[in-house]
């Protein structure tokens, strides 16, 4: 079955080249913005019921751009997320109730709550980390790539960060060492539009944040919808592909926007509603729902997945809240590969 | 007296300040439009206007170049770094570019700006967002550093800092932001380089720094309560300049010496001071010298896992009644 | 006297745009090449002879740069430049034997032996420091810009650095920060083609480093010949000329080379001899010698020029020889603004 | 045995160990072609080729990020920082990232990698170029830290840090490079975290760290001729993992214990062994504990005014000549 999708250099337009995409990787696209979508909602839930402590960042309304890129990997490559990164490493293939626990600070979590919402990593799974101090991880993610290059393994590395994280000196310093060793890592800035409070446009000296820097590092510029999941997932595999063939690195910006606030503290009110209203009504999933339905896909099918995904979060739920805390030993240990934590004989 | 919070006190202390010298201007993430995100700096875009009220790009390096460059240029700028985890972004411009050209320069150049930050855990943020680097300053030649423990004094050395000719670095305890407590109205301005003791005993002395100045008062109410022992509690406030005199008054009175620092083990500040009371107390010591700190781990997330890290006031009473034992 | 001037965007070549340069200018412009030059030169000798130790960088070759932004300046600008900075801090008006004062460690030295070579500064005249860690002095400039700005002085401030910083984080922040603040600062790229040992462009996503980066700023490339001081002291007044009316910043990368190593210990054999030689025939001073002298100015003038800094040098020279090793006591005083050192009561 | 410098010793330790594993790679600036500013690594490239030694740009954050992503994916990297001062640029990597994600991840990731780097004084390069960093590495959480005093060292303790599973912060005394010292032949290894008794003494102990063991020594030399008195000197080599045993032991001995930093005051490894005394040693002391350092000044250029600040022998012997008086 063929079917059409349409793409953009500019995202807030709507019509583009026409490409083939599988029923089958469209229903797994959908399920996985689907899945995404559930297991955000939920940790927003547990925050408002007090679960949740410290602080978390949700992605709501960034689905496609995890998902699109989660369905195009091999599983065998790394990611590498920020704070905002629940969703790209569920993608991977980490348990509902291993995030949830680990948000909940339980010892079923992902890291028996050492980490936290913040740090979410699993490494079986390539998700290589999430990282909470801006900038940071896109150097890392050069330095796996550069592993992998130099192992012969044709890994690939997916670096994934925001728009305010293009202002700052690592992200500079990445790109153009990623580009002289021709490094096999894709860099995506997903641009929400806003860092915490403040808009990107009012602190940046360009228009697209990563997109007009990327012929600085000698890149060819890429702008995408990153609420079309069809076409984050057809950018993502051309990116994938041109890396893992040698062709060294690729920047992207995919275009979106949150839901919600930036944290749990924030009601997000720093946006005007006229822009708020324009992307809810832009949500990928919804709007993606409809497009499979237009392409012929049955309604039923795509119950199936809702009322499967919203069972598996109940009980992924009610795994991480039944739950212990972690063992207070833990605190203790694994500074060091020998499993202490002792400094001094 | 107001009550005011301790997140309230900085707002007061800055804009005391903004009133009063129109050279002193204050940048950083969020401050202005959004007010910060621990809402320490609400309102003062709106009285002090977009001239001197600056959001920035996520670009601490930008932030804290752009405060040496304007405060040895004639300004007194304030830099917020949004949590103190983050200075190790930008710790070239800091310890030494900031902290070395007034000597470098044999003193041709004046550095008198303030950087700001929200410091230590408690907070369940995970380890890159709780630390207390206050340690990584006082190491380097040429920065004051300051960490209140109460509204007060937040807004009086927060005076002070600005108007110093010197760099200071300023640490905000963010698990405090939310504490009331009294602040003198009017004009407040307390001199940076003064510990406080802020309970007088006889049997020990504890030295004590910001959030775990709360901690080791409820930890010598115990001691006293419960077992009878008597700690004068130091409240330690700024590590540079260090008030070495009151504390050494102190020990040389009780004889006994025990410090409690939030800061991983290694190299604190209490250290410091364990190693100048060896030095210069050594023939009034009755005891051993006591440091209580975090042990040598990054902090986790998860409240138990955090709270079993942290000095407690019963890790505190433990470590003093061991010591008088 | 209306003269002609070559200037061209690509630095390697030489026609284009004709304008008009003061005779007066002109005769400043080879003063201050040539003092910058004998005082570069008597460093090294005085290296050779053991009474410089530490480091020190020179800007042997690379005078046309220091020389033509140093007599565009308005007195009350600022300047920031690197540890290769003798030149850059000697045309702001310090005298020569302050500096080879400071670079032997004597009592008449610019900073008293605390700084030595790669700090030379003289708040002064405007020259707010050399700065030996890569990159620093970017945002630094950037804030005594804002500074200036703030204060309405109309100073500009410019920063000179070289090729090789162009690939660390503070570069990247202080371009975007000073084009979103639109700060009066004039950012000077001299383009060497080396760092210290390796070459620029086998680590550089672009050929012209800085150049080629401007537009990831939103700013106008500038790419001059950074020999011709002709060049460089239009293209230093434009752009001063912009910041000073509230135009905001300029990137200019002005390419030229250093006719030695990059430090006292280097003799530089990683350069092809073809292309030394090539440089070295494009010396920025002997070139314009002849170029004014085909311009009718008179032998004599340049020779007294040359005379009276030969020997101007000579004096400075047995000025800082005589000086005394500093006082030991300075080692303790000036860490703090009350001029103590100490740390606790 | 061979007669190696310092310098020539790092690079036999590389080439020892990138003979041995393939997964050794080695990358920083103007260490491939031009064989390391201080020329410690000539001929690496030669041996082992572009893909294993390999020069950047300046960019210490991606230089050192690589290091952390290629290490917790299988390689053992090893980066070189040309001047530790320059840490400061990517001290976000180092103290933020390196240091604990390993923590973080309840123990998913390794990061067994070397941050080789030039340290400390003397070589009159001035603030920026001087520094010694040790300690801002001790007081994280995370890593170890190595500062070896003689070229045996240098190669047996480098190649110990190549193959520790954990990060390593390998600081080489940039005015050692050029000493001889005799290195065993053949494949020669050292443990981490054993101190090494370098002068046997029964009136005092000494502990010093690399180019301060040296100073040390030439001061036992002068106590023992000049003043009768007996100094044992102790090389500490590594501070994480430190030999508290080895210290405690000796000072449990002899009764007095002096340190020899070579860092600025505030907050030194001295200050950290120190308190470890005062808390475990108390009653064994005969006398209070002393630290020599530099002032906390950073240091200055000139010959004689560098000389001044940094501890000299005779400033060691000086303060243990007042300790036993
Ligand atoms: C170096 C550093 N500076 C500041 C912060 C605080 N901070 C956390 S998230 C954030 C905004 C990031 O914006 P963006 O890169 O657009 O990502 P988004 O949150 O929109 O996904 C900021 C400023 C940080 N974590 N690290
Ligand atoms: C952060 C940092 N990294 C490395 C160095 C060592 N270093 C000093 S000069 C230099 C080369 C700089 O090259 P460039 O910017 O082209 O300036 P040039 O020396 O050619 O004038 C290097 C790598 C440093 N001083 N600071
Ligand atoms: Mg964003
Ligand atoms: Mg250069």
């Amino acid at each position: 079955m063929e079917e059409t999708v349409t793409t953009s250099t500019d995202p807030s337009e709507g019509s583009g080249d026409i490409r083939y995409i599988d029923t089958e990787i469209r229903l797994k696209l959908y399920r996985t913005m689907y899945e995404c979508r559930v297991l955000e909602q939920r940790a927003y839930d547990l925050f408002m019921q007090n679960l949740v402590k410290g602080t978390s960042h949700l992605a709501l309304g960034q689905e496609a751009i995890a998902a699109g890129f989660g369905v195009a990997m091999r599983q065998d490559d790394y990611t590498f997320c920020t704070y905002r990164g629940h969703t790209h490493t569920y993608v991977r293939g980490v348990s509902m109730e291993s995030i949830l626990g680990e948000l909940m600070g339980r010892e079923c979590g992902l890291l028996r709550g050492k980490g936290g919402s913040m740090h979410l990593t699993s490494v079986e799974h390539g998700a290589m980390g999430s990282y909470a101090i801006i900038g940071a991880h896109l150097p890392v993610a050069a330095g796996a790539a550069w592993s992998a290059q130099y192992r012969g393994t044709g890994q690939v590395t997916v670096c994934f960060f925001g728009d305010g994280t293009t202002n700052i000196g690592a992200f500079h310093e990445a790109l153009n060492f990623a580009v002289i060793w021709k490094l096999p890592v894709v860099f995506v800035c997903e641009n929400n539009l806003y860092m915490e409070y403040t808009a990107i446009k009012d602190v940046t000296a360009v228009e697209n944040p990563a997109a007009d820097r990327a012929e600085a590092y000698g890149l060819e510029p890429i702008l995408i919808d990153g609420n079309d999941v069809d076409v984050v997932y057809e950018a993502a595999g051309v990116a994938l592909d041109k890396a893992r063939k040698g062709g060294g690195p690729s920047l992207i910006e995919a275009k979106t926007y949150r839901h919600g606030g930036h944290s749990r503290a924030d009601p997000g009110k720093y946006r005007p509603d006229e822009e708020l209203q324009g992307w809810l009504a832009r949500d990928p999933i919804p709007t993606y729902r409809e497009r499979l339905i237009s392409l012929g896909i049955e309604d039923e099918s795509l119950e199936a997945i809702e009322s499967e995904t919203d069972a598996a979060i109940d009980a992924a739920t009610e795994v991480a809240r039944n739950s212990p805390p972690p063992p207070v030993d833990i605190a203790h240990i694994d500074v060091w590969a020998d499993g202490s934590a002792s400094w001094r004989n | 007296m107001a009550q005011l919070t301790y997140r309230e006190a900085v707002g007061e202390g800055i804009a005391q300040e903004m009133r009063r010298d129109s050279n002193v201007v204050f940048l950083g993430e969020d401050v202005a439009a959004a007010g910060g995100v621990f809402k320490t700096t609400v309102g003062l875009l709106e009285e002090f206007g977009p001239d001197r009220i600056r959001d920035t790009p996520i670009s601490e390096q930008a932030i804290i170049g752009a405060a040496m460059g304007a405060s040895m240029t004639g300004l007194r700028p304030i830099a917020e770094i949004m949590f103190s985890d983050f200075f190790a972004v930008c710790w070239d411009l800091v310890a030494n570019q900031i902290a070395k050209t007034r000597y470098m320069t044999d003193g041709q150049c004046s550095f008198p700006l303030v950087l700001r930050s929200a410091n230590g855990g408690g907070s369940r943020f995970g380890a890159q967002h709780s630390q207390s680097i206050e340690n990584w300053a006082m190491a380097v030649p040429g920065l004051k550093v300051v960490a209140p423990s109460n509204a007060a004094d937040v807004k009086g050395l927060l005076a002070a800092s600005i108007r110093d000719p010197d760099p200071v670095m300023f640490f905000e305890q963010k698990s405090l932001y939310a504490i009331k407590g009294e602040v003198p109205e009017g004009e407040h301005v307390e001199p940076l380089g003064v510990a406080n003791i802020v309970r007088s005993g006889t049997d020990v002395t504890i030295g004590a720094l910001a959030a775990m100045v709360p901690r080791a008062l409820k930890a010598a109410e115990a001691l006293q309560n419960e077992h009878g022992v008597s700690a004068e509690v130091v409240d330690v406030r700024c590590l540079v300049p260090l008030d070495t005199q009151t504390i050494l008054e102190s020990v040389a009175r009780t004889g006994r010496f025990v410090t409690v620092e939030e800061n991983p083990r290694l190299c604190g500040w209490g250290a410091e001071l364990a190693s100048i009371v060896a030095e210069e107390l050594f023939w009034d010591l009755d005891g051993p010298i006591v440091r209580v700190t975090t042990p040598h781990i990054p902090l986790p997330s998860a409240d138990e896992l955090e709270d079993a890290l942290m000095p407690s006031p019963e890790r505190i009473v433990e470590s003093v009644k061991h010591l008088v034992d």
